[in-house]
């Protein structure tokens, strides 16, 4: 299988094309914009807290099909997580592509992307929605 | 021209690459054997520091240095002294932006840029709107990607100081009627600086006939070595001009508190210059003379123009920008279907070819455009009609492989 | 240390120079193999430009820029997101003076230098002098080439918004107290700004030990090629400064008459960065530590006492300046007789010794010492003892063959 | 005879040492600076002119032993001489020291500066008093 057919699966090309949680949330606990200067993709990130839980989580803007399904992906998986469940979901899924891990049970679906980590020129696709959620949480412990 | 496939041959890194579709050229280009030699050279047999030198090493470093300064001067039809060098063709704007732009422009002035400029062009601009007040506006980019000047004659009006274009678009790839624009900046006393990053290394530029003030390049972009680049400017401009960097070699005398500067090109050169680099960029432009700069942009625009007929036929799904006709360089940016340009880029890549995608460092015609992103494909003296080919294929092959998601 | 004869053998240029006595590392140094050969490398196997790039290619040179951004962390103690590529010395005192000093200091603020400092420290500080009517202040230089230190509490007033010192002097090699003038200067709020132009290619430099904010060098006199030197910043002050230069890869969004930045280190890092050069003096780093700075201290220690030892006992007509003891580098700045200095260099330079002669662009030190120049020896690492020895010997064939103009 | 021997003739030392016509000028009708920035040397020279004939010339300053002698041997040949005739001189003295002509006769004594053209290091030297003439030259004209 070529690496082009590793990573551009069927799953993350719905993702892609029908993004989950994707749009604006009315009354979020914390809003957060991250992007990828280099490349132009920008990305909002929508969360609403309860008690340190995350119990909305939506969010919008543009990328590649890597960054868009990625995020997509994301917020299904945080949704209903606490923070640091979160946080430490993160940390699974960056050393999946950053460090070419092997993908945590826990990833899930987002497996799908363990691919990137053998092309370095996307791990910041990638990462970008979990940059931002690591905002986010910084964000929500300060405020 | 000497055949693109005989001058591959000059490019040591096609040889150690030989599976590579480099199609980004416009972004930097590869470099000639004689370029990388003169690199070596200089830093195994005559390296030492320049002007200050009483000993014979010294006086050869300082030799070749002023020798690329002719080369340089030569290539854009210039006098030697109106050769200043730089790091690229970001600091030469940044040099006028600083040494004229923030000390002479004042609240109400207005700054006259275009569209499609690079960030190198407009964000410099901002920081002189910020602190003087004074106002940036645009001539805009039509449909066809080539400037609206109907506009010209509401734009420029006498508030404009400055006129500050690009000879050559990175996106679009349109070659904008820089004399035609310079002469009616003229008309109204305005200053006018061109952006030749893109121009320089594909086409013959006599900045004396464009009717410019200033003309920047980089050398990394026209065979040369990064690192080093020039800002060209009219003597009597550079004479008026204040200082940007201050330093060693630029200065007359100095005291603790004050001092004076010397004459152009000194003056705007402070410090160690990157004597090598300058060398070897002199070294690239006598390269390039010698293939010939009309026979450079003949080739370039021959595969454009095979490129965007073979792409219009084989692959309506495929988007072009940019004008159509001999005003047009060998440039392409593109959208496959409704794809992001970095995932047409990566699968472009695990064929082989590389090209950029993003915004290319223009924001502002982007918007325009309605995308965030584009893919971009960029041709230059060593790039074959076969590679342009392999392009091809492998976009179809892209294609194939998204079918369902395009 | 290895021994500089062995040493030696990594410089192409002594090979094909085997005559020359090469006495000028304080202007520039020559270039070991490794240096020349990581250039070369890198233009014929991974050369595009960074950062932008969706191919191999782009992510690997991307990759080999960062990882010398690294290495340069590593020489210097640093954080690598603290590490900004800049032309040479000249361009980072600029830098801070452009996004900081000129954007910061009011009328009435104090800057403080020092009476050795060199152009490149100077003059930056008399544009901001001018635009912001700051004063600017120098610690004195002492007769025996210290620094004044009894002057400190009386010049270190509350006005005082700068200390701007260099580490080591280029002229009178004296090694400045660096971590007790930052830590006086800090106490009174003033910011703390290092050139580092010479202290970094001949001593070990822990940028966080010596309690300053800013440290600059320039890679050309450490082994690396020209155009590349680095600014060492906190990354606290560096995120809270203004950008210096504006074009690609700094910016965070661009529209037409607005833009917002990036972090640190992009933000200072405007357009194509020197990427083979700073690559090249990431290998130059790795180069001197391999060889270890405190062994390249000592080996410059041993060389200028041996030189100032024969000098005062066989060379009564010989006047040298800066301080004996461990606060000396290996620079030694002289007279000889009533000559001057280019006619010294030039006589020296025929027995085949490269000495510097003139003011070494420290004007306002030389004014101070009565002398509109000076010649001058300097050492490195490939420098022998050998080689100090012909500098006698060609300084006695010199003042015998002036011995009645002398 | 070694380059050395060449260009530090007792002619060129002694010029040197005692300089000629060295010293300040009152009622100068031209005076003007000239140095040499890279070396730090300075040097002003002052013209009584007559007609588009220079009846006095001084100079003062500092500089090598090259710099000195050649002004002070140039003081001496265009004392005397018009304005046109002593561009020529200097036109004949740059051919010799830059372009290694033969010197021409009417250089007399400045031929021992003959070697500078060998030591391209040191033309600057020797050429800053004759570039300070042509200045004042350019001045006594438009004024
Ligand atoms: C102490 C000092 N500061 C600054 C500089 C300027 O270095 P550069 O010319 O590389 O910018 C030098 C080198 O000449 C120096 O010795
Ligand atoms: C039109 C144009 N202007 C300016 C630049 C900036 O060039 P550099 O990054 O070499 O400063 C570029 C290159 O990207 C360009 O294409």
């Amino acid at each position: 299988m070529s690496l082009l057919e590793e990573l551009y699966r069927e799953t993350i090309l719905s993702h892609y094309k029908s993004p989950k949680n994707f749009g604006p949330l009315a009354d979020a606990s914390v809003s957060i914009k991250g992007d990828n200067p280099s490349c132009g993709d920008q990305l909002e990130l929508l969360l609403k807290l309860n008690g340190g839980r995350i119990t909305e989580v939506r969010f919008q803007g543009h990328g590649c099909a890597i960054s868009i399904a990625s995020a997509s992906m994301m917020t299904e998986l945080v949704k209903n997580k606490t923070l640091d469940q979160a946080l430490e979901l993160t940390r699974q899924f960056k050393a999946m592509v950053v460090d070419g891990a092997e993908p945590a049970p826990e990833l899930g679906d987002l497996k799908a992307l363990a691919g990137v980590s053998k092309l370095h020129a996307r791990t910041k696709c990638a990462t970008l929605a979990w940059n931002t959620l690591e905002e986010a949480a910084k964000e929500a412990g300060t405020s | 021209m000497t055949s693109a496939y005989l001058i591959r041959a000059d490019f040591p890194l096609f040889a150690a690459r030989p599976e590579l579709v480099y199609l980004d050229s416009t972004a930097t280009s590869q470099k000639p054997r004689v370029v990388i030699e003169a690199l070596e050279h200089y830093y195994r047999e005559i390296n030492a520091n320049v002007h200050r030198g009483a000993y014979d090493l010294s006086v050869q470093a300082t030799l070749a240095y002023e020798e690329a300064r002719r080369k340089m001067a030569r290539f854009l039809g210039a006098d030697e002294r109106e050769i200043i060098f730089v790091r690229n063709t970001t600091e030469a704007l940044n040099l006028l932006v600083y040494a004229w732009g923030l000390r002479v422009l004042k609240a109400g002035d207005e700054i006259l840029l275009t569209e499609m400029e690079h960030h190198a062009n407009l964000v410099p601009w901002h920081l002189v709107a910020v602190h003087t007040g004074a106002k940036i506006k645009a001539i805009p980019v039509r449909g066809d990607g080539r400037l609206d000047l109907d506009s010209l004659d509401r734009l420029l009006t006498d508030r404009v100081r400055v006129v500050s274009l690009t000879h050559m678009s990175n996106v679009l790839g349109t070659v904008n009627p820089v004399a035609q624009i310079a002469k009616a900046a003229k008309e109204k006393g305005a200053l006018v600086i061109v952006d030749g990053a893109q121009s320089a290394p594909h086409m013959p530029v006599d900045v004396t006939g464009l009717g410019a003030d200033f003309f920047a390049l980089s050398g990394h972009k026209m065979c040369g070595p990064t690192g080093a680049g020039v800002l060209w400017g009219r003597y009597e401009m550079l004479e008026k001009m204040q200082p940007f960097l201050g330093g060693g070699e630029m200065i007359n005398e100095v005291y603790l508190e004050r001092s004076s500067y010397a004459k152009p090109p000194q003056r705007f050169e402070a410090g160690t210059p990157a004597i090598a680099e300058a060398v070897a960029l002199g070294v690239a432009a006598e390269y390039l003379m010698g293939i010939g700069m009309q026979n450079i942009w003949q080739h370039d625009r021959s595969l454009v123009d095979y490129a965007l007929a073979r792409l219009d036929e084989e692959l309506p799904e495929v988007k072009t920008f940019g004008p159509r006709g001999p005003d047009r360089g060998g440039v392409i940016a593109f959208t496959l279907g409704g794809l992001h340009a970095h995932d047409v880029a990566t699968a472009l890549d695990q064929h082989g070819i590389a090209v950029r995608a993003g915004h290319h460092c223009a924001q502002p015609l982007h918007r325009k455009l309605g995308l965030a992103a584009t893919a971009r494909a960029s041709f230059y003296l060593y790039t074959t009609r076969d590679e342009v080919d392999r392009f091809i294929e492998a976009l179809k092959k892209v294609r194939e492989f998204f079918k369902d998601w395009l």
